[in-house]
This record gives structure tokens, sequence and C-alpha cells, in this order.
């Protein structure tokens, strides 16, 4: 292959890989740290997509801004919605067996995607990128490259560089581990673990949808978009060894590479490449790249 | 009374198709004064979710439960293999409008079975013609890695080649995977003179739109089956324009059969334009018409209503057809070309194009 | 004097199940055959779930395996035999959940969901990519197995009663087996790695013996239930080994209770009857049509007013009609 | 002298079981109190109640004059109520330096006397490990860590349950002396612990429970002697 | 000197750049208590796990009698007749205290292919029964083990390490939790077990220790600082500095 196509592929790999970064940051938050199998990952992905559709028009009609200011509503509207929802659905489930969990955001799923369909209907739509990202750079004598995708690569380092911090470095970060090992303990600490847990799902609502918004004008919005990324948000939380955001950037971009010369060099096993990969992982390293404590 | 079933997809992906075929099959009875043969229609829904999985369930729902005397579905290939086994066991009548499984009309053609849409053959052999006249000379056809990709490739292929021209490679990439950008790339390797894809719903769109941004469309032209621009202009926006896809209908035939029909459609359903999911679902209900007045609506007399339905010369919007021996109409199919939300017809790419019905006994 | 009563009462049920095809048209025939499928299939995951605590989310593999293989050596034309198809089938599943098991097993909780579900994954882009069994478009299967000697026919499940019959029968075959592996020494052993697995190495039971056994036993009574479907419909298709199957049966035992064996089979009634009832037009007309809408609340309303699921349903009663209870505000963690 | 935490006539029940049978405690400013009484007998369930991880079905908790009958664990521990409990409750997937610094708080009235470095002072044990997970350590290094993650909350309460479980004999020593301390500085002490005669000597004040009543309470000094009734109650 | 039935020899444990163990041998002769005692942090836990199997060595070697038994997994380990106590509790809490020890009895005659119902094994009721009995736990026998009292549970933890019938025990601090009666119960029935056991005791109850141990072995910082009789290690001043301090 020559050595150009391959940069150009190299490149391709490491845009996915982030792209997978970013849909499952917001997973490593809340089923990765939090410990809550959250099959409705996929469904707060959709919603942000729709609501970067759908609030589009408004924003541009009542708040007159444009693609920034419609993604920050949808991390506002986002927050809020997580928020309620751990309040409303997920609060009472701590105590519960764990496979609760996955029967309650199943439930999740259903209610979201029908809405959906009542609300904005069963069409594909499309979602205009900003004209200030527009633009195309010349890769190979063909080949050119949108800046939107770059612009994209960009928010998932920023926001996994974020998220490693906060997690790593800050009290919160602390608490929200030791709260996701011994609830009772930490609220013995003088600490609302509930408030605390009703944040931090918030923010990990806030960034799938952050990370659907980002995506909806590469990916387009259409029925069903959220399921399609669910399973691999799992699988690279899961590679990277759950609760480890390093393992979690790591997973994406190695099931980015996999995945694009998977395509190229075996397309006829293309399909499972990756779960040859977790496979293949997991069985030399039974938790994941980077285990936690 | 006669009862129809709609086995449909009402929920996912696709969702819109199901619901424009109802309509368009409602719209021909409407017009026809709510009778069939003088028999009013009772009708009956099932939700197939493009499942497989529970497409015979499903298909006993309305055949057993329901006990329908007139089966009309599906979209997805699959869950149609499904409808036509359990068509087949329980002998019911079924009217296929939109899947286009080579296999339905082909082994495991009956004598029960009909389609009112196509086969996936059918578009990427007429579109293998027209890019072989059009000059080129090496193409390189991409699909996801299932049946109906692989057979619609498979048109463009024997035709193509047929005519001169060679197929380089065949791209794939698993079902429902949408990032493109790695096969693009290597499409920008290998330099064909053009592309032929099968796309549809939310893949079409975003492969459209990739496709347009990857920049390869000045030097590689893109052609596509027409459900790469069926029902998804209004997403995909500047980046399809000037497409050229191949279908069995098109914007602006300007006949007046389809004038009509489209005034109506529209009256009827504001909401909706006209598609060809419309047309395919108008169709089923033209066939079935067909063979109920052959037998005055008596529809327990099931050899002499089939035999009038396959025998049928149907006026569709579309322009008038036959059904082959197989079932599958024998139609002309449109070259079309994307202009604004149009999939404007620019020709006939081929006149009364059969599908060879392979491995079909009958 | 109690248990004989429950076994009456059981033997009852038995019998009133086995009749109902006499009053119920053939759908409800073909309805009540299907719960009783995805009652065994729930059943031979309840024996991973509930009876040894691996939680696999690649259940469907040995379903779709085993239908998909009694499908391609049944002969094209003229019945099968089901004495040859029938363990043929089991067999595949099992030689699949060995192999896949001996790896599988290596790993511990949300892990081992995920390596299952990986290679159920696997399984299911063979037959979706591959030609072997008619890629997307799946096969079908012409006639209905017969089981026969030779050439005399000892049972032909061709009707449907008779076919009814047939899958009751082994249902309440697996039913049984599971219910006396679960008390014998081997099913305790089971029950103790459920709970604490170190300790049981610590007592001297090499676990990962048992937990391989128990999960190719389970794969082996999953491939019934994929035969019994694959002959109920005659066509097979990838779909049959997607996660969803796997979720869905898993979701059957979630909500029938993950602990006693017949919260399996509760939970594949119940769920299969939501499913139906909330599709069902006649019942609710136009809503219907929004049918995730209702059947997703409901689920969410039965998790939240069943923390056990179903099968917890008798000692809530109790609960509520007794002592008033201290609720612990908040306990530990995992 | 006013009382801090003030419980009367607690009922607690862990699902059917009844196991507090109207249980008084009270605590005043500064007073240290041990809790006697056989395994089983609710100490640690009279403890998980006044602290609010169980919520007792009858009777009434006020912490600092404020009614806590109702109330969640992280208000009482916010007044000043510090809790090492039984079997630790290490953060497993922390290291011991986010261990202490998780529960970094000034206290009730502002007070700040425990820091980071004080703590590591007094369990130089665990300078040698703080870059160690939590369930890496042994036994005894965590029951210091639990003590210490205590203290990094400035209590004005401190509750310890078998807090010397598994520890050395010279830690033991130490964390006795370090009690001692603690309570010279005004802090108020709640101590369960199965050497009864260490818990004698360090508090004023000794209640003995037996089968979730309040059997005996007499201050330390006197209980000490009345041999009969320790027999008795914890049969020594 | 009666028979040691297990023995490990330089034994040594690293955990990253920790060495937890460094370089320790140590035999368990028959009818004999063996005290390990030291400072926290010493190894003692690591050392009963790695001679239970749970835990590998990086260097050296254990044998029962005389079979080499370094490569033995955990689980054969316990049916040659090693059982342990874990210093965190380990039972089976969802399980009645009953059903607790016949579990673990049960190992010894686990019957692949039995159909009987487990609860039917006589074989395994009466270990357990022995072993509640001799635990003093007959009174709860019925009760769900996890809502035993922390003190209830340890007595359980002994318990299941009795009904296992080894012939090796190690203990992991069984008396943490216990209160003085229970202590003294237990030590009652260590004195009564030995004359056909080897005991290794890890324990922080120097009262306990001293009272019952014949042999002493002491370690800091995972070396063994002192070995031998409970005088000579009461006396050594080594070991007062290090592990005991000045009792008063
Ligand atoms: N979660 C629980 N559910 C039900 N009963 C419990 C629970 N925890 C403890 N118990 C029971 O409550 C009683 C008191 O338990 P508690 O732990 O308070 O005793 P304790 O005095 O602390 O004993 P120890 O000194 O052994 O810790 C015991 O009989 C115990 O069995
Ligand atoms: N899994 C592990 N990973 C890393 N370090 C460990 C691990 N387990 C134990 N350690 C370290 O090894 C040393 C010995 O631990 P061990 O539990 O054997 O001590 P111990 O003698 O039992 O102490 P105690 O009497 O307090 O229980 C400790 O410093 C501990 O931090
Ligand atoms: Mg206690
Ligand atoms: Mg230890």
């Amino acid at each position: 292959m020559d050595p150009i196509i391959f940069l150009i592929q190299c490149l391709n790999a490491v845009q996915y890989g982030l792209l997978l970064f970013l849909v499952a940051s917001g997973l490593t938050l809340i089923f990765g740290i939090m410990g809550i199998i959250n099959l409705a990952h996929g469904s707060f992905y959709m919603i942000g997509a729709y609501m970067a559709f759908a609030l589009q028009p408004l924003v541009a009609q009542y708040l007159g801004g444009g693609f920034v200011v419609t993604v920050l509503a949808c991390i506002v509207l986002a927050t809020v919605l997580g928020y309620f929802l751990e309040w409303v659905f997920y609060s009472f489930l701590y105590t519960r067996e764990h496979l609760q969990q996955v029967l309650m955001t199943y439930g999740l799923i259903l209610v979201f995607e029908e809405l959906r369909s009542i609300i904005i209907g069963n069409d594909v739509h499309g979602v205009a990128a900003p004209a200030w990202l527009a633009g195309s750079i010349p890769l190979s004598d063909v080949m050119t490259y949108p800046v939107y995708r770059l612009f994209i690569s960009a928010v998932c380092l920023l926001v996994a560089g974020l998220l490693y911090w906060v997690l790593s470095r800050t009290r919160l970060g602390m608490m929200i581990r030791a709260g996701a090992s011994n609830r009772e303990m930490i609220s013995s600490l003088g600490i609302d673990i509930n408030r605390l847990f009703r944040i931090v799902f918030a923010i990990g609502v806030a960034l799938a949808a952050l990370a659907g918004a980002i995506a909806a004008p590469v990916s387009s919005v259409y029925p069903g978009m959220g399921n399609a990324v669910l399973i691999i948000c799992f699988v690279v939380v899961v590679i990277g060894g759950i609760g480890s955001i390093k393992g979690a950037f790591l997973a994406s971009m190695l099931v980015g590479f996999v995945d694009t010369f998977g395509q190229i060099f075996f397309p006829a096993a293309a399909g499972v490449m990756v779960y040859v990969l977790m496979a293949v992982i997991l069985l030399f390293k039974p938790e994941g790249l980077f285990k936690q404590g | 009374t006669v009862k129809v079933g709609f086995m449909l997809p009402y929920s996912g992906t696709y969702a819109a198709l199901g619901e424009a075929i109802e309509n368009g099959f409602k719209l021909y009875v409407k017009e026809q004064g709510g009778k069939l043969a003088g028999q009013d229609l009772e009708y009956f829904k099932v939700d197939d979710e493009s499942n497989p999985s529970k497409g015979p369930d499903n298909a006993n729902r309305l055949i057993k439960r329901d006990q329908v005397d007139i089966l009309v579905g599906t979209v997805h290939s699959g869950v149609a293999m499904a409808l036509a086994k359990a068509a087949k066991d329980s002998d019911t009548t079924l009217i296929i409008p939109n899947a286009g499984a080579d296999a339905i009309t082909g082994p495991l053609c009956s004598k029960n079975i009909f389609r009112s849409s196509f086969s996936n053959w059918q578009p990427g052999f007429a579109m293998g013609g027209v890019a072989a006249k059009k000059g080129y000379k090496t193409a390189v056809t991409i699909s996801w890695n299932y049946a109906a990709g692989k057979e619609s490739t498979d048109g463009f292929k024997e035709s193509f080649e047929k005519n001169g021209g060679k197929v380089i490679k065949h791209l794939t990439l698993p079902f429902p995977n949408v990032e493109f950008q790695p096969l693009l790339t290597e499409i920008a390797a290998l330099k064909p003179d053009t592309v032929y894809t099968f796309f549809a719903g939310g893949g079409a769109v975003k492969f459209v739109q990739d496709y347009y941004a990857s920049g390869l469309r000045k030097t590689v032209p893109l052609l596509g089956s027409g459900f790469l621009t069926d029902g998804t202009l209004e997403a995909q926006g500047e980046s399809a324009q000037g497409l050229l896809t191949t279908l069995h209908y098109a914007d602006g035939l300007n006949t007046k059969r389809d004038n009509d029909f489209r005034a109506h459609y529209a009256e009827s359903y504001p909401k909706m334009p006209p598609d060809v999911y419309a047309v395919q679902g108008y169709d089923a209900a033209q066939i079935l018409a067909a063979g109920l007045n052959a037998v005055k609506g008596d529809v327990s007399k099931k050899d002499a209503m089939r035999a009038a339905m396959g025998g049928a010369t149907i006026d569709s919007p579309r322009g008038t057809f036959k059904l082959s021996k197989a079932g599958n109409p024998i139609q002309d199919f449109y070259l079309r070309e994307v202009k604004g939300n149009q999939n404007v017809s620019i020709g006939i790419a081929v006149k009364d194009l059969a599908d060879p019905a392979r491995g079909c006994k009958l | 004097m109690r248990f004989s009563l429950r076994a009456a009462l059981l033997l009852a049920l038995v019998c009133l199940v086995a009749l109902i095809p006499m009053a119920a048209s053939d759908y409800y025939i073909s309805l009540v055959i299907k719960m009783m499928i995805y009652s065994l299939f729930a059943l031979s995951l309840q024996l991973l779930v509930g009876g040894t605590g691996l939680v696999s989310l690649g259940h469907a593999a040995f379903f779709g395996i085993a239908a998909y293989t009694v499908t391609l050596i049944s002969p094209e034309s003229g019945a099968g035999n089901f004495f040859f198809l029938l363990p043929a089938a089991i067999v595949a599943a099992m030689i699949y959940a060995a192999v896949t098991g001996a790896l599988c097993l290596r790993t511990k909780g949300i892990y081992f969901i995920m390596v299952t579900l990986a290679f159920a994954q696997m399984a299911y882009y063979v037959f979706h990519d591959t030609k072997l069994g008619g890629g997307t478009d799946g096969i079908y299967m012409y006639f209905r197995p017969e089981w026969r000697v030779g050439d005399t026919v000892l049972l032909n499940i061709d009707t449907p009663y008779a076919f009814y019959l047939f899958t009751l029968a082994l249902l309440l075959l697996t039913w049984g087996f599971l219910a006396l592996l679960m008390r014998s020494r081997f099913g305790a052993a089971l029950t103790g790695i459920r709970v604490n697995e170190q300790r049981m190495r610590a007592a001297g039971y090499s676990t990962f013996r048992y937990k391989l056994a128990a999960y190719i036993i389970a794969g082996g009574l999953g491939g019934i239930a994929g035969v019994l479907y694959a002959v109920k419909d005659g066509y097979v298709n990838p779909e049959l080994l997607a996660w969803e199957q796997s979720g869905l049966v898993l979701l059957m035992v979630i909500l029938g209770g993950t602990g006693p064996l017949w919260g399996a089979i509760i939970g594949a009634i119940a769920l299969t009857l939501l499913q139906e009832a909330f599709q069902s037009q006649a019942l609710l007309g136009d809503i219907a049509t929004h049918w995730h809408l209702t059947f997703g609340l409901a689920i969410i309303a039965l998790v939240a007013i069943l923390p056990k699921g179903l099968t917890g349903i008798p000692d809530q009663w109790r609960a509520r009609r007794s002592k008033p209870t201290a609720s612990s505000t908040a306990t530990a963690g995992h | 002298m006013s009382a801090l935490i003030q419980a009367q006539g607690l009922h607690t029940y862990y699902g059917e079981s009844h196991i507090l049978h109207g249980v008084d405690l009270h605590i005043n400013a500064g007073e240290s109190i041990g809790l006697l009484g056989r395994n089983g007998m609710g100490k640690s369930t009279l403890i998980r109640t006044v602290l609010g991880h169980v919520t007792a079905t009858r009777g009434s908790i006020t912490v600092r004059g404020k009614n806590c009958s109702r109330a969640q664990p992280h208000q009482v521990a916010k007044l000043g109520v510090a809790y090492v409990p039984e079997g630790r409750g290490i953060f497993p997937n922390l290291d011991v330096r986010e261990n202490l610094l998780v529960a970094a708080r000034p206290g009730f009235g502002g007070r700040q006397d425990w820091t980071y470095e004080r703590v590591l002072q007094t369990f130089p044990r665990l300078t040698e490990r703080l870059s160690h997970g939590g369930q890496q350590l042994s036994g005894g290094e965590q029951q210091m860590l639990a003590i210490g993650r205590a203290l990094m909350t400035n209590p004005d309460v401190l509750i310890l349950d078998e807090a010397t479980e598994g520890l050395a004999p010279l830690i033991i020593a130490e964390i006795w002396r370090i009690i001692g301390a603690i309570r010279s500085t005004g802090v108020s002490t709640l101590i369960v612990d199965r050497n009864y005669r260490k818990v004698l000597a360090n508090t004023d004040r000794c209640v003995v429970l037996e089968k979730g009543r309040v059997v005996e309470e007499k201050d330390s000094a006197t209980l000490s002697q009345q041999t009969d009734l320790l027999t008795r109650y914890l049969g020594v | 000197m009666s028979q040691i039935l297990l023995s490990a020899k330089n034994i040594t444990r690293r955990f990253g750049g920790l060495t937890a163990i460094d370089d320790v041998s140590i035999d368990l002769p028959l009818g004999a208590v063996h005290a390990v005692i030291g400072t926290n942090g010493a190894g003692k836990s690591t050392l009963v796990s790695i001679l239970s199997g749970e835990l590998a060595p990086n260097e050296g070697t254990i044998f029962m009698k005389q079979a080499n038994i370094t490569a033995w997994p955990q689980p054969r380990r316990a049916r040659a007749g090693l059982g342990r106590s874990y210093q965190r509790t380990t039972i089976f809490p969802s399980l009645t205290v009953h059903e607790n020890c016949r579990l673990a009895a049960q190992a010894n005659h686990q019957k692949f292919w039995s159909w009987t119902a487990s609860t039917h094994c006589k074989f395994s009721n009466e270990a357990a029964d022995r072993a509640l009995s001799l635990a003093g736990l007959e009174a709860h026998s019925g009760r769900i083990a996890g809502l035993l009292s922390h003190g209830g549970k340890r007595q359980l933890e002994i318990a299941m390490g009795l009904a296992t019938h080894p012939t090796v025990l190690l203990l992991d601090e069984p008396l943490a939790g216990m209160g003085p009666e229970e202590t003294e119960r237990m030590l009652a029935l260590l004195a009564s077990l030995k004359s056909d056991l080897a005991i290794l005791l890890v324990e922080h109850d120097m009262d306990a220790v001293f009272k019952i141990s014949d042999i002493i072995t002491v370690m800091v910082n995972g070396a063994v600082i002192a070995h031998g009789s409970p005088d000579i290690i009461r006396n050594d001043p080594q070991v007062q500095i290090a592990y005991l301090g000045e009792d008063e």
C-alpha cells in the first residue's frame, strides 16, 4: 500500500478512535465508575444528535446563535435531563441487584426511541456543519479531508484530557470513585452521595449528548442510531479496563485502528475484528488494559 | 369483506417506508370508492420491526390470528423471506411491496407470491449498461456485506462487464456500520473510472455526504441504485446534487397517470411527498384488485384469483408493467439525476427489464 | 405432605396446559409453543445466571448454532430423523460452549458478560457475512423432522397439537433435569460458586471445572430451544444469534427473578405476553402502533415495584403484612 | 452540660428481626463513652442507627439539638460525627493518599487540628504505602487508614467500632494513646472494643448492652470494680 | 520431634517493588500450634495465602508430608487436607449457617454424578453439625450467615475451616472480633483439636498466643526476626521493640 494512502488510513483510524472515545466517555463515568449497567447510553447519544437537529432552527431564531450555541444548549438540556433521570429512574436501583439496571435501562431505550419517532418522526435528517468548519484540506491527488472531522478530533482530545484530570487529580474525582466502591462509607464522611451521583450521572448524559451533537453533521440523524453505538461503547470501556479513562482512551484508539485496517486487509472478517480484539485482550488481561485498584 | 394484512415496519429504521407503502395502498382503494370488486377491505397491521428473527411470529399474527386473505409485506429482505415461508406453508396470497431479495422470485418463487416492486438485481443491472455506455472502463462496487447489497452489485457487474467494463473490486463493510472513511480512501487508492453503490436509509445519507466531503466525486463519479437518493435528499442536501441513479420510478415523469397519482397522494397525505414506496404500495393494491375483479371478490377461489393477478397488466404511475412468471414486475428502469429535492428522470436506462428469475421452477 | 400437595398442583397445571390446544385456535397454540420454547431457552440461561452466578450475554449463540445445525443437516427433500438431528444439533451447541466456555471463564463479572458477547458476535457474523447459512436472508427447513427408526415413524409432530405436546414434554424434561441438578451436590457446589467462589476454592472445589460443566450443559439446553424454534417455523436467519436475542432471554430471566428456576419460565411467559398484549390492535387500538412506548413503560414500572422480579412477589407480600421494617438507607456498593 | 448526641427509646429492626428494644444513649461534649456487650448484642446496630445508616422505627435522635431521627448519614456526619466502622470500609480503588484526602474537611466549628501531614505522622506505616491501592493493604494498615481517615474530618465525636481489631500490640497501644490524646483535645468518643479493660480505662462512662437493651450504665471507674457485673454481661 | 505435615522452604513473594515475604521457611509439625506473629503488613496473611495455594510464591518450595505441592492449585491442596480461615470474613452470606458448613464439608465428598439431594449427603451433614458445635454456633445453625453479627461471622469462618476435616489448619486472626467469652471457647477448641492436627495461627492477641502456641515465629517486614518457644520470644528484646512493646 503506498505510503500516502497508508498515512491517510492512519489518520482515519485515529479520527474514528477519537470519535469512539467521545461517545464512550460518558459511559466510562456512568458504567465504568458508577457501575450502572446503562443500556440507555446509546439513547442519550441519539438524543444529543436529535437535539442538535431540532434545536438548530430554534436557536437560530430565538438566541440568534449558530452551531456552538446549539451544542451548548444540547449540553445544558442533557445535563438537566440526566439529573432528572437519575433521580426518578436510577436512584432506587443502587441497593438492588445489578441486573435490575439492565432491565430498567432496556425499558428506557424503548421509551426514548418511540418518543423520538412520535416527536420527530422516522425520516433521516442531515445536520449542517457550521460554515466556518465547512472547508476541507487536500490529502492526496484525488482525496480531501473535511476540516470538521479534525474539529471533532480536537473536541475529543479536549474532553479526554478534561475528564482524566477531573477524575484522577481533583477531589471530586476521588469522591466519585470512592462513592462508587462504598456508598455507605462515603456518606459517613459527610458527603451527600445521592446528590454526588446525580451530578456525575448528569455529566455522563451530557457527554453522550455532546458526542451525539458533535457527530450529527457527519453521521446525520436517523432512527436506531443510538443502538448502533451502544455495544461498541461497552466494548471500549471494557477493553480499557472498567473505570479507567486512560484505558478507555487507549481502547478506542485500538478499536479505531483494528476496525480501519481490518476493513482493508480482511474485508470478509471486518465485522468480527473488534470482537476478536476484545476477546483476545480479555483472555490475556482478564480485567482490561488498565485494571483499576 | 376481504381481510388484508399489512406486515410492515412501523418502528425502527424503515418506519417511514412502511408508512408510505400503506398510504399508497389505501390511496388506490380510496380511488376505487373504498371497495375492490365490490368488497370492502378490512385492514390488519403488524409491526415487523425489520427483525427477521421475529418474522415468522409476526407473519403468524396475520395468517393465524387475524386469518387474513391477503398478505402485504414487507420492506426488509430477511423478514420477507420469513413471510414468504409462512405464506407458502399456509397457502396465503402474498404481495411484496418492496423487499427485493432475488431468491423470492428466484429459487423460492411460488404461484401465491407476487412482487409490486423490483428484485435487487434489476436496478444494478440497469445501471451497469449505463455506466458502460458512458465509456467507463473500470468500476468499484461498494455496499454493506449483506444479501441486498451483494445482489445489487452483482447485477451491476453482470451488465457492466457484458458491455466491456471491468469491476476491479467489490468493497464491503459490515452491516450496519457507517464508518466509510477507510473504504473511501481505498477507492482513492484504486482510482477507478466510476463507483457503483447500494445503500439505503441512514447509511445512504452518510455515504453520499462522506463521498462528497472526500472530494472523490470530482474525479470518480458516483452511480447508485435508486434507493441511494430516495427519501433521503432532504438530509443529503448539497452533497447529492447531480448524482445518477437507476430505479423503476422517478420524479417528473410527467405522464397523466403519474400526475394524477401525485395529486391525489398529495391531498390525502400532505405531510409526505409521493415516492417510490408509495407507488409500490399503490400498485400492490392494483395487483390485488386485478385478482379480486377476476373472481368477483370471492377470495376463496384462490387459483383463479392468482392466475388473474399474475396475468394482469398494471397501469402504474411508473408506467404500465406486467408480472413475470415468477411474479416479479417486468418494467422500465429510469435513469435519474438529482436536481434539488427531486430524482428527475433523464431517460430510460433499460426498457421492460425482466429479472432472470434464476432457479425458479414455475 | 406439603410436597405431595405441591406436586399434585403442578401435575394439574401441566395437564391443564396440555389441554389448552383443545380450546385455543391455531394461533394461540403457536403462541404458547413460542412461550414454551423461550421458557426452555430462559431455563438454560437461569442455570448460569441464577444457578452459578455467571451472567452471559452470548446465550443466543447456542440457540442459533443449534437452529442452524438442525436446518443445515436436515435433508432438502423429505423429513429428517430427529433421533439424529436433535442430538447432532445439541452436540454442536455443546462443542461451541466447551470451546468458548474454556476461554470466557477465565474472566469474571462484567468482563465475562462482554467476552460471551464477543464470541456470540463472532458466531453471528459467521452466519451473517458468509454464505454458509444463506447469509442475511437465512435458510428454510422444508420438512419437519420426525422420530424414525429405520423407516417406521414412531412420532410425527407435523400437526400443531403434536408439536405442542412435544415441546411441552421437552420443556418439562429440561425443567425436571435442572431441578434435580440444582438440588444435587453438583448444584449445591454451583450455588456455592455463585455466592463466594474464593471460599469454594479454599474448601477444595476446582471451581473452573464446575463452571465449565454448567456452561456446557446450559449450552446444550439452549440448543434444544434453538432446534425447537427452527422446527417450529422452518426458517432460520442470523438474527437468531444477534445480541438482541441474547439480551431478550436475559431480560426474561431478570424479569422473572434471578434465582429459582421457575423464575425463568415466569419471566419468559410474562415478557412474551406483554409484547403480545401491547402489540394487539384488538386490545389497544391505535396505541398498539406505539407499543414500544407502552411496553417500555410497563417494564420500567415492573422494575420499580418488583425489587426481586416476579418470583419475589410472595416474599414482598409477606413482608408487607409483617412487622414495620427499617429500611437500611444506604448499603455498601459492590 | 449539653448533650452532643441524644438518643431516646430507639427501636431498630433488620427486616423481621427486632434488634434494639428502646435504647437510650447520650454523649456529652468532651465526654468519652464505652459500649460493652457480647457479640451480637446490638452494639454496631446502635451505632449505625445513631449515624443514620439504619433508620429506627421508633425513638428519637438529636445531634447538637437538631432532630436527626430521620437524617441521612451525611447530615449527621456534617454535624461533626466521625465513624470508624467494623471491617474498616476502606475504599479499595483509591490509594492511601486519596483515601485520606477524600475525607479532608474542616470540623463543625471550622476547626482544622487534623491535617494530612499530622495523620501521616501519627501512622508512619501509611507514609510508606501512600501509592498502594486500598485493597492491597494489610489488615492492620487498613485499620490505621480507617482511623486516619476519620480524623481527617476533624470530628467532635469519634465513633470507633472495634477500632483495634487486627492490630499489633504496639500499634494497639499507640492507638489507645491516640484515643487518649484525642480525648484530651476535647473530642468526645464512643468506643466499642473487645478489650473491655482498655475500654473501661479509657472512658468516663460505660453502657452495657444485652440483647438490644441497656442493662447497665455506670461511670467506668465504678464498673471496673464490679467484676460480677462484668462476668454476667461479658462473660469474663 | 513429631512428623512434619507441612513445610515451606525459602518462600519469597514480591508485589511489584515491595517484598511482602523475604526468604521465609516454616515447618508445621503434627500436634502443635505454630503461631506466626508480627507487625501489621509483615506478610503473615500473604504467607497463609501462599501456603494455601491462593498466591504463588516467587521463590521457594512447599511440601505436604513428602509431596512437593508448590505447583498444586488451591483446591487440590484443600482436598489433600489443607484448611484455612480468612482474616477478612469470607463466608456464604446468603446461605444459612448450616449450609455454609455443609458446603465446605461436601468438598471431601464431591460426587459429580450423584443425583441425590445435597441435603441428604449424610457425611457432610454430620461434618457440618460437628463443626458448628465445636465453634459454638449450634444455636444459630438455621440463620442466614450474612445476618450474623460480626463476631458470629468470625466464628462461622472457623467452623467452615474445620468442616473440611483438615490435617493442616491455617488460621488468619481467628480471634479478631470475638468477645472474651468466644475467645476463651476458641482457645479451648484449638487446644482440644491440636492433638491430631498441625495448626498455623496468625494472631495479634498476645495473651492467647502465648497461652496456646508451642512454637512462635515473629515476622517483621516480610522477614523472620525470631523463632522459638513462647518464653524465648516473650523475652527477646528485638521482638519487644519491633512488635510487643513494653507490656504494662
Ligand atoms: N444486616 C443485618 N440484617 C439482619 N440482622 C442483622 C444484620 N446485621 C446484624 N444483625 C443482627 O443484629 C444483631 C446485632 O448485631 P450487631 O452487629 O449490632 O452486634 P454487635 O453487638 O455489634 O456484635 P459484634 O460485637 O459481634 O459486632 C445480631 O444478632 C445480628 O445477627
Ligand atoms: N495484592 C497485593 N498487592 C500489593 N501489595 C500487597 C498485596 N497484598 C498484600 N500486600 C502488601 O504486602 C504486605 C503484607 O501484607 P499482609 O496482608 O500479608 O500483612 P499481614 O502480616 O497479614 O498484616 P496484618 O497483621 O495487618 O494482617 C503489606 O505491606 C501489604 O501492603
Ligand atoms: Mg459490632
Ligand atoms: Mg493479615
